[in-house]
């Protein structure tokens, strides 16, 4: 065990992926020689050389295509995007060939590799580095979508995601990058994909979110239980597609009350599947209408005013209390 | 402190070896033993009928919209006969009889244009992607596929079709410079068949040939008669040779014409003339290859008779038992497999609605 | 008034509008001397010529790319992307500019572009040539997102597309391009972008759906009516986002049960916002839970099983036969 | 029936009038007017000392990430030099000093990377898009804008910039390639300054030069020595004069050198060695410069001396009138502003949540 950041943890679990199997290489803007502009594939190259850490020309429909080619072959490509507001520059490529090429060559060949990018706000960033789009690749069959909330299943998420035998879009909420350390075990430790957690138990309310949501979310629920006498339970989705509901309906079967908590915009956002789920499962058990707490549906501010466009634990305490008086 | 020329390490060629006459340069003709001649002669004569077919299929109605090759068979076969069957080849859509040549068996062809997923199936050994129809996209598996054998240290090299119109794409650019800078195993064979459906090669790009965008990332690049399948064949061998012992990749540029329909959802009358069509139908790559064969006595007319005859009877078969399979009852449920390797609870459940749905649908169907 | 099919009234929209405003231009691939590949441009470029019907090189970023430099500069472009499935390719060009560029230039440039392409099944298409994905427009800020469901609507909307100040895609049902013919004024003709219309009215039931869906939607409704005596309230959207949801929630308080029709895979698509929708305004009127008849989460199959994967008028009537019960 | 070489309309040159130590090509020296000279002159040393303190200010955490120019002023204003006001320029994300020049305000920059969307707003007149952050996007941008130049019949150009990674991206050929088929009145200007973050040039492409990559596109490329004013103003002259009469888009690369980080971010250390900074450090375009102004006898030490006490005054009026601006309140409901030209309802709503919330918020700071 030792204390990690989710910088770290990243970085040990592609290094001890890399050490027990040849096929996977790491590729990528700036990965190699710079270590990646965040540091996750820090060293790599010393271990593992040019080969299997590639930095790549600056082009990221380039990176992907290339690393679809290398999966077909039985590579198990592991590439950055640099930050996930670039990432539609490989939209093409991952909707029409990473996702279907299973299913194209019924069954021949399949497409085993990860796109990794860090998501989401809170950074005081430049424009288009703070964007939370993972509804995008949600919506997009033949694809997995992970966004981890802590250092440790960082780690074991992303271990899973290299073994998985199909895409995985696995997206890493940069404001946690640094934010925190945690215990993260030296020996191999994976969690399933498509498998929420319960990061709280509790009676009155549901709260559902995922990724840099889960630390607020859960300084909220604390703040509720000690404040307001109110025990939030919490589901961290760690898995946002193909999504997992039965957890999430079993709960507001308990509770009777759900709030959904995330920082992409509103409309059609995750939040509204969540929603929907819940109404499809769970509808005789609700005593109010969800709550969607979320970023609104605008281009993300700058960071002057992010502050502002941000959900933060006052919010979601609010939005709890009157779901609760509802 | 100069204003001086840059030399650049390539300049672009062209070949042309078998005339539309029939009439060879010997200096520069390759040596291509006579089996591999007189198959590469059968195989192009059962592309064309097989095409010609196929458009009679369609008209019926007998299966959906496909996108014909005649013209561009000497283009195919040339390209992909330097190929062995541990190399790996990446096709846009029309490219049928490269795929044929590889061992698609013919059926498929028939099936996944008469809308089965199972016509797409690669067989195990046959190292193909399937088709790939968003244009330009698929060079880039190609060049990563190059990546991955350089990887693992394999003599084999990746060859890649596309068209004129997919040269305009950014992928293409994106291919050909992750090809230069590693240096990837890759042959592009662009077949520039003067048109992108309705759009001609003029107003695809100003460059005067398709084979200087080579030049923009350091690649060897050259454009050959894409209708005299000797040339194709000497420049591909000449290509294959390099990516294989390490040279890198090359972009070719086979000069050919599409004298049939873009699909068959499509009208040429619309958008280029007769006079042009007629042109290039005299540069047809059949005739003057069998005009080559004959003057080196491996062919003569009565044998391209029985040829026809034999060829023609290959493809009734090839329909019949395609039409076969297709009356066969589909398994609608067939769509959810191969989504992922195994089918996560939320696609089970659609799955077991859709299971449902067709049990109704059963019922109701009943009850009429 | 002539009696026409969407095809023609999309051309004529095209036609009235350039002729009006020689800011009009219209761009892509083959819709010049081809006047498409569905003949929804034929014969402008006779009228308009080269310089403002342009055939453009196979490069979809460079179309929307070229497009907004265009509009930026005071034009109105209107592209076509020849098939929606192949629209990912101009996705970071109208996420990162095209929706922003308003905004990052605080006022000064705004982006009046049109992307039209074709979208949807049920017509025996190749791979990619039948998806519906509009959620991916819908998800995004800064972008209008369209679908009109009938020649005189699609006319009219896409004069309003045209004339609108802002990027609007607009999504043409091509299973509805030559189903059917409607009367259309030879006059001038707009309808609000951002408004549903009212199809049918009913008390027992809301329907809402969009596109080709309108057609399968107003058979169903015919059929709960006559066969059933079940009088469902159809609701057109028209324009999917931003979503106007007022006249879902009335319907709904009026009915107290909803279903939602779209082709789009069910997971994180419209659907699920609309769903989301009916239960922020109108929960405590719910009798039952909304369902949502859609398509699969999975590879939009080829012809020989897309009647199994596309809603039809039966699932819609067992799905609202359904939900009275419940 | 030849294997013949293809004669391609263009080859590569590269262009140096005024070297390393000042010394001038008078054969080639552009005719440049004296007041023209000495207010280029100006601006790069104004451009040096406020990207200077720009990074000062980043230190201190008094604005956020910005991208320092460094060594890169000569590439910039040699080339935005030629054009006219209404000519257009659409930047990346580099060229504050060629923005500056058109007329930014220098606070704006202040305000835009400290965080403030106001910072990005273009001033009615200036025709320049504002910064483009995704690499290799914005090109497309000022072909579509040259593209409707022409078809206005405008005597305008657009005038676009980009690093040497950005050619890399698919976008950059499909904007060269459409310039190419639309004659689009575009000077394509690449400032190659050696790195893309920590890739090098020779990582990005196996192209000996980034000017070649023209040729695939059937355009002029020429490579300058970037860090030569004069030779950047002379290449871009000519092709801004080529554009304006109708002679159809250029591609310059402009060889320069990026001597400080790429954001203050970054890390150089990382990926480069003192050495090369230094030796690079010795190509300063803005010393051989001052040598040729003074040979000239344009320019004096005791001038340069003056020069740099007027800018350090204006560097401060600049920095003093930003921060100003930053401390007055900020609106957080300005985010909604500009996202449609009207709010639809579902973000009127949005926007009053957003009312309700910080009343809210004000409440609770209240109670605390
Ligand atoms: C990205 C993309 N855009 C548009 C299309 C529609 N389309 C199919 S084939 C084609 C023309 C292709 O031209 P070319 O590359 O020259 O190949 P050819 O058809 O001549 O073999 C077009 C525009 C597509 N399949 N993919
Ligand atoms: C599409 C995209 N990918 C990645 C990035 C992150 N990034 C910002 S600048 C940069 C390097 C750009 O290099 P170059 O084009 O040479 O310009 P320079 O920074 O040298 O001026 C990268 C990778 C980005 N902004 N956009
Ligand atoms: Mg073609
Ligand atoms: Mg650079």
């Amino acid at each position: 065990m030792t204390k990690m950041t989710m910088v770290e943890a990243l970085n040990l679990a592609m290094r001890q992926e890399m050490e027990k199997d040849d096929r996977v290489v790491v590729l990528g803007e700036d990965v190699g020689v710079d270590g990646g502009v965040f540091r996750v594939t820090d060293a790599l190259i010393k271990t593992f050389g040019e080969e299997r850490v590639v930095d790549t020309p600056l082009a990221e429909s380039g990176i992907i295509g290339t690393a679809i080619g290398m999966a077909v072959y039985g590579l198990r490509p592991v590439c950055e995007i640099q930050f996930s507001g670039f990432s539609y520059y490989i939209f093409h490529q991952l909707e029409a060939h990473a996702t279907r090429l299973r299913h194209r060559s019924q069954g021949r060949f399949h497409v085993p590799l990860v796109v990794r990018a860090p998501y989401g706000g809170g950074v005081r960033a430049l424009e288009h580095h703070s964007e939370s789009r993972e509804a995008y690749y949600a919506h997009t069959p033949g694809v997995k979508m992970v966004i981890p909330s802590g250092p440790r299943n960082a780690r074991a998420l992303l271990v899973s995601a290299i073994r998985d035998p199909d895409p995985v879009v696995f997206f890493e909420p940069k404001a946690l990058y640094r934010a925190f350390r945690e215990e993260v075990p030296d020996e191999e430790e994976t969690l399933p994909l498509g498998q929420p957690r319960i990061a709280r138990e509790g009676e009155d309310v549901t709260i559902i979110a995922y990724g840099a949501m889960m630390a607020l979310v859960m300084e909220a629920a604390e703040e509720l239980q000690e404040k307001h006498g109110i025990a939030a339970e919490v589901i961290d989705l760690l898995t946002i597609s193909p999504l997992e509901d039965d957890m999430i309906a079993d709960s507001v079967k308990k509770t009777g009350r759900a709030v959904v908590v995330h920082e992409a915009p509103r409309s059609f956002g995750p939040g509204a599947e969540i929603v929907s789920r819940i109404i499809e499962k769970s509808f005789y058990y609700l005593e109010a209408p969800v709550k969607r707490i979320t970023g609104y549906d605008i281009v993300y501010p700058l960071s002057a005013r992010e502050k502002y466009y941000m959900p933060d634990a006052g919010k979601i305490i609010r939005a709890v209390q009157e779901t609760l008086k509802a | 402190m100069p204003r001086s020329e840059i030399e650049l390490p390539y300049r672009v060629e062209y070949l042309s070896i078998l005339d539309e006459k029939g009439h060879v340069d010997t200096a520069l003709e390759p040596d291509i033993p006579d089996v591999l001649l007189l198959k590469l002669h059968k195989e192009m004569l059962a592309g064309r009928r097989f095409d010609e077919r196929m458009l009679n299929l369609q008209r019926q109605e007998r299966i959906g919209t496909f996108p014909p090759i005649k013209g561009q068979e000497a283009s195919q076969l040339g390209a992909v006969a330097n190929l062995k069957a541990s190399d790996w080849m990446v096709p846009a859509f029309r490219e049928a009889l490269a795929e044929f040549w590889r061992g698609k068996p013919k059926e498929n062809f028939i099936l996944f244009y008469g809308g089965y997923e199972e016509g797409g199936a690669v067989e195990e050994g046959r190292n193909d992607l399937p088709v790939s129809i968003p244009v330009g996209s698929q060079m880039l598996h190609a060049v990563g596929i190059g990546m991955a054998i350089k990887y693992r240290r394999q003599p084999d090299v990746v060859m890649t079709f596309f068209g004129d119109g997919a040269t305009s794409e950014g992928d293409f650019h994106e291919a050909l410079n992750f090809a230069g800078v590693f240096q990837s195993p890759v042959v592009f064979i662009c077949q520039n068949n003067q048109w992108a459906i309705s759009v001609p090669r003029s107003k695809q790009t100003h460059a005067k040939t398709i084979a200087q965008k080579a030049l923009a990332h350091g690649l060897p690049g050259i454009q050959v008669d894409g209708n005299d399948i000797l040339a194709v064949y000497a420049a591909t061998r000449e290509a294959v040779e390099r990516a294989r012992s390490g040279g890198g990749p090359t972009l070719i540029e086979s000069f050919t014409y599409r004298l049939s329909l873009h699909t068959t959802a499509d009208d040429p009358k619309k958008y280029r003339s007769e006079e042009e069509v007629k042109e290039w139908a005299k540069k047809d790559p059949i005739p003057r290859f069998q005009t080559y064969l004959k003057n080196k006595g491996l062919l003569s007319d009565e044998e391209i008779g029985q040829l026809e005859t034999e060829i023609a009877e290959e493809v009734q078969g090839v329909v019949d038992r395609a039409e076969k399979r297709m009356q066969e009852e589909v398994d609608p449920l067939g769509m959810f497999d191969h989504t992922f390797a195994e089918l996560p609870p939320s696609l089970i459940q659609q799955r077991q609605e859709m299971e449902h749905e067709l049990s109704l649908m059963q019922e109701e169907a009943s009850h009429d």
